[in-house]
């Protein structure tokens, strides 16, 4: 166990900081859950379980737009990340509940599919992997820039068999032109129903990047004192040396898959259990506190659910809108494709 | 009655033990899953593989080099789109290798809208597909089809694209799947893998016989004589309501499934048009270089002068995607009301 | 005269210049090649990547989504097929994202046969990169288009594919780059790399000027009376040639060149066709799904009743491959002689 | 220098037999260069710089039909393998000049681009890399089979920052599942104009099959002695073991990249002088063998030339042949595509 030596340095109020971020995220997945199961949403994909390893991640990003701030290239388990960067209930309920005020798709995309120009996330798509091909790009323009804006990457375990993490490995190590990128695995140890070690014979996930010369960590993601100290470590890193570092979280995957496995809760480590007992035992958040953290959260949630409810579904000719970034372009296409 | 998920497993089990198959894999298509949508639970050939596509269709032209008979699943065919090279290569192997090589394989993907799959669970891939030489494609829309067709393909010697109209997986055709129990719930028992455990859990397939829908063969799924209508997929059940409503006003529509999107069944389609001089062509892809402006090019050239009214086609909106809320799926992809439309339309356009 | 290849270099110099290029580059772009065509030779922005397509797509996405402006090159259009997925993304981040963001990035690669590239460099993109929505396509068939659109493009603020007809690259035309001299061995000493050492060597690069070709616009490349041909790329060539045959024959064929293929300019295949009455769509891609069948269908839907004749399409042979052997190629791909016998049949088809 | 202890391995009728086809495959690669020049073929791409190492893996090919044979996946610099295995000079330079009677193509495929059934050579294409996602088909085919047939695939350096490279990494290392493969990359340090490494951040490219617990060895592809024992010690390991074998051999590109860099002599090592200079040394061939060996090739690649060009052409009817495996679909096809 590290964490006797990595706790002193997370002052309380942080820790008090990073609980709420935590259970703010869990009662906003918890929420989506619910409105899928009340047919309110069609599909719940999210976070439970990795709340330990994304909210110090979302803490600890340059939050801001353009290439001095830091760019996210994320998979569809972020919501801690995004929550702890200020991402708003609201919104990410909106998007489940697939309301024209979705301000990340207008009820097009999936829940937890983020698109943030003011803090550089970029668009999110369901396609596995692809976003670890996507991220150099930004990395690159980071190099010439200068500064210490850095490129963030997330993914799954099982996606790490796509060509595309081995080609992000390569564009990041080029002789010379490496560039400032904290590529992370988050290793839940399954994909849907498969399980990493029946498909994959490396030990470490990370271990791939030690050939190409990378800097690379293997961490319990379940544990928020060494998220942190990882996290920290990999960013100070890439931020001054602007080079890459390859970090593999190891976390829980609490609810299944989505809500196509059914999204019940499993019988798996629980961070934010975890969390609360550090908590009680350092004395510092106490039993009624902790109660209060997830009451209050639970009903912004439903006041969130709620508010969504007055809102207005987007509309049939809306489909027309965004395919060009101009409207003539729209018009026209609308003209030869409708 | 089987569902076509059902339907297409007791195919696949038909041909291990009859066809040779030697292996069903993909994404999670072995145990303990069988399938995003069960269609390869209890297989005795199925495995799971790693989440790669492009692993995926280049272990199949590697099974069907080395004599296997392989069926690959890629998961959703919005997932297709990273291995267009690699369905090229298969569709090549054959004519670059002057006829030295022949891929004996199937690739099976769920296809198409309608079960809220927002963006990336909604694509469509017959326009694609039809434009790689080199393969034969099918898309059943009835669970007896599903069985036929997958049999069919089993048992052809080029690689076959298996499109599975993920709207249909889950519903019940009415004829019996040759071999199937008269009561579903039995059937139920012996195929479909129980919920929880299911380590020691094994099928028991019924007597399943040979059941061959020919590739290359449409289906007149109705008779008319005002307008015809050449369709695939899901989109034949909802031409088939379409056309019920238009019969109340007098409109009677010939109803064409196609089955077989390459090589297609021209002289079907070239007979209707022929008696009905009119036609809409309809699917779900979107509208830009679509398959059925191909067949309409066809039609257009072959019968010009047959034909009464302009042929049209209905199809998905040129839009980048299909999104998740219900009024933006509507508004995408052809819905009954506007086939019965432009089914309308075309029939009574004076000549 | 400048070569398309130096025509396209110089507005990328331009770019590079003018317009915020950021990174010109791909497989064997940067030094010393400078594109295997020569087309990125000399500038500034230009570098080398790995051996991998994804990671190029992937790359421009990403500079793009930083504010950057990159154009990426695709070595030979035959090694794009593994990057459709990532084609689709860009096609789709604008509308997925409800207009946060938009990729101001250029694609360009070469297309089609014409240079004895056998089975995998002689591939069209055309129809496949038209059925992805999202994405501007163009391509031009003289070096002053080719400036003018690749201009155009790089003003543009949505993703733009660029086709570069593989056989026109070291073509010249007859109209003058603005801002090229003269004297093309002028022009050759400053811009174009010298054989051997190269590593001290830097381009001269004229005083080049702002020359667009907007973006959807076609051109009228002779006008006619008889029968309107609608092609782009080098068939516009070889339609032109087979147009001067007709004409002997008093046959007046109207030849529209696209140069856009996405969003195209159908006013003035609309008005062209109005006037003549008859059509052909040419291009080189294969037969089934094909982008000109698109063309075909919209002119068919719209203008059904001022068509005196089938319209027809010319396109490439529904083969898996363009064969190495001369007479292998010519068979698959549209040649002067088959453009010339279909422009006859449809214009002389009785009404 | 290994060489002293490698040497007496190989006996001395077996390196006159190497040798002989060693100049085997450069006099037919020097014809076609010629072919090209000639206007006689289009374009030329090929091996001389590789015969060091392809003629012994060839000599070592365990040749035949079906699993219990050894299955190839090559790229377009395996002459040298072709040639060891008893591939003809009359065939290879009848693809070169686009003849009916190319039995690998029919005039359809660039030249080095076989498909031979009869030897498990699968059809190629000239599309890097894909032949590493299909060899481990192959492979996995033969780890059911049994037996020690293996499947063997090549490829060059740049080629390696495809995705595909790493997809054979996975494939051939599940868990249980491991197969029977001997990967190997020829590395001549260049893809066309780029130098490895300025693109890749690897020390060795066989470094990068370590994370995945495989066996891999860097080698001196221009000793023969060397590549012999390599490729014997590798293939040992997967015939018995049925594990994969990751083998880099670092070659010279004797003539650039292709016809289309001008196909002309560069200064590089050349690995039949360096073995010709052995012979010499060990006696084992004399000065007037050797001359007479390039003679008798040379004369043979001539008279292959002068015999194809009373060959016929493929017609122009041909293009429909082989869409698909029955002359009835490819008739219905070209009723659809006419
Ligand atoms: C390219 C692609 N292939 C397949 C899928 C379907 N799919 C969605 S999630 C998933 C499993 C992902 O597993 P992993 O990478 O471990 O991430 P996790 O969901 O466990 O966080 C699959 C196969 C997809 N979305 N994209
Ligand atoms: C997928 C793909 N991309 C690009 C090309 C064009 N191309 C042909 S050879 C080559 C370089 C290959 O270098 P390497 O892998 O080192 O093999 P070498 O030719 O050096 O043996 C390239 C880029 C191709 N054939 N296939
Ligand atoms: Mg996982
Ligand atoms: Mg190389």
């Amino acid at each position: 166990m590290q964490k006797s030596t990595l706790r002193p340095r997370l002052e309380p109020a942080l820790q008090v900081r990073i609980h709420d971020l935590m259970v703010k995220t869990r009662c906003v997945e918890e929420r989506m859950i619910k409105m899928n199961r009340d047919g309110e949403g069609f599909f719940w994909i999210g976070a439970p379980g990795e709340e330990a390893f994304g909210v110090p991640l979302g803490l600890q990003v340059k939050k801001g737009q353009g290439p001095d701030f830091d760019y996210l290239h994320l998979h569809y388990r972020s919501s801690p990340l995004i929550m702890a960067m200020g991402g708003t209930m609201l919104d990410s309920l909106r998007q489940m509940g697939m309301r024209a005020t979705d301000r990340y798709s207008a009820g097009r995309n999936f829940t937890n599919h983020y698109a943030i120009p003011e803090w550089n996330v970029a668009p999110m798509a369901p396609t596995i992997e692809t976003q670890y091909l996507i991220a150099p790009g930004t990395a690159w323009v980071q190099r010439r820039h200068g500064g210490d804006g850095i490129t963030i990457v997330n993914g799954g375990d099982a996606g790490t068999a796509e060509g595309d993490f081995a080609s992000c490995l390569i564009w990041s190590t080029r002789p010379g032109k490496e560039i400032p990128m904290l590529i992370i695995v988050v290793n839940n140890k399954f994909g849907i129903s498969t399980s990493h070690g029946t498909q994959h014979g490396v030990r470490n996930i990370a271990d791939r990047g030690i050939p190409h010369g990378m800097q690379t960590k293997v961490i319990n993601g379940n544990d928020v004192f060494e998220s942190w100290a990882a996290i920290d470590e990999a960013m100070r890193y890439v931020r001054t040396e602007r080079r890459p570092f390859l970090l593999e979280a190891h976390v829980s995957r609490l609810n299944g898959h989505s809500s196509s496995s059914g999204a019940n809760r499993v019988d798996e480590l629980d961070c934010i259990l975890e969390f609360e007992k550090q908590l009680l035992a350092d004395k510092i958040r106490t039993e009624a506190e902790i109660k209060a953290t997830w009451e209050r959260w639970r009903d912004e949630a439903n006041a969130c659910v709620k508010q969504l409810r007055t809102e207005p579904f987007p509309e049939a000719s809306d489909i027309w809108k965004w395919t060009f970034h101009n409207d003539a372009d729209n018009t026209l296409a609308k003209a030869g494709g409708d | 009655m089987a569902n076509m998920a059902q339907a297409i497993r007791m195919a696949l089990a038909y041909g291990e033990k009859h066809l040779g198959v030697t292996d069903v894999f993909g994404e999670d298509v072995g145990p303990p899953l069988g399938g995003v949508f069960t269609a390869t639970q209890g297989l005795r050939t199925s495995w799971n593989s790693p989440l790669d596509e492009r692993g995926i269709i280049g272990m199949a032209y590697g099974i069907a080099v080395a004599g296997g008979k392989p069926v690959a699943e890629i998961q959703f065919c919005d997932y297709i789109f990273n291995t267009i090279d690699l369905l090229k290569l298969v569709g090549n192997a054959h004519w670059g290798s002057a006829g030295k090589f022949n891929l004996p394989l199937v690739v099976m993907t769920p296809v198409g809208a309608g079960i809220h799959g927002s963006i990336y669970h909604s694509h469509s891939f017959d326009s694609i597909m039809t434009h790689i030489p080199g393969w034969k494609v099918v898309m059943p829309c009835t669970p007896i089809d599903a069985y036929g067709l997958m049999i069919a393909a089993l048992k052809d010697t080029n690689p076959v694209m298996f499109m599975k109209p993920k709207a249909l997986l889950r519903t019940k055709g009415d004829e019996r799947i040759p071999g199937e129990p008269e009561d579903e719930k039995v059937l139920k028992d012996m195929i479909d893998a129980p919920l929880g455990d299911r380590s020691n859990w094994k099928p028991r397939w019924p007597e399943l016989t040979d059941y061959t829908v020919p590739i290359g063969k449409a289906k007149i799924v109705r008779e008319g004589t005002h307008v015809t209508c050449v369709t695939y997929g899901r989109h034949v059940h909802w031409a088939k309501a379409a056309a019920d409503t238009l019969a109340n006003e007098g409109i009677s529509v010939e109803l064409i499934d196609l089955r077989t999107l390459y090589p297609y069944d021209f002289d079907a389609i070239k007979t209707s048009v022929r008696k009905t001089r009119r036609v809409v062509f309809l699917n779900e892809d979107t509208a830009v270089t679509n398959f059925g402006e191909h067949l309409l090019r066809r039609t257009t050239e072959e019968l010009f002068y047959e034909l009464d009214a302009p042929p049209r086609l209905l199809s998905g909106k040129n839009v980048p995607g299909v999104g998740l809320a219900p009024v933006l799926e509507d508004a995408s992809v052809p819905q009954i009301a506007d086939i019965e439309k432009m089914l309308r339309e075309t029939a009574t356009v004076p000549a």
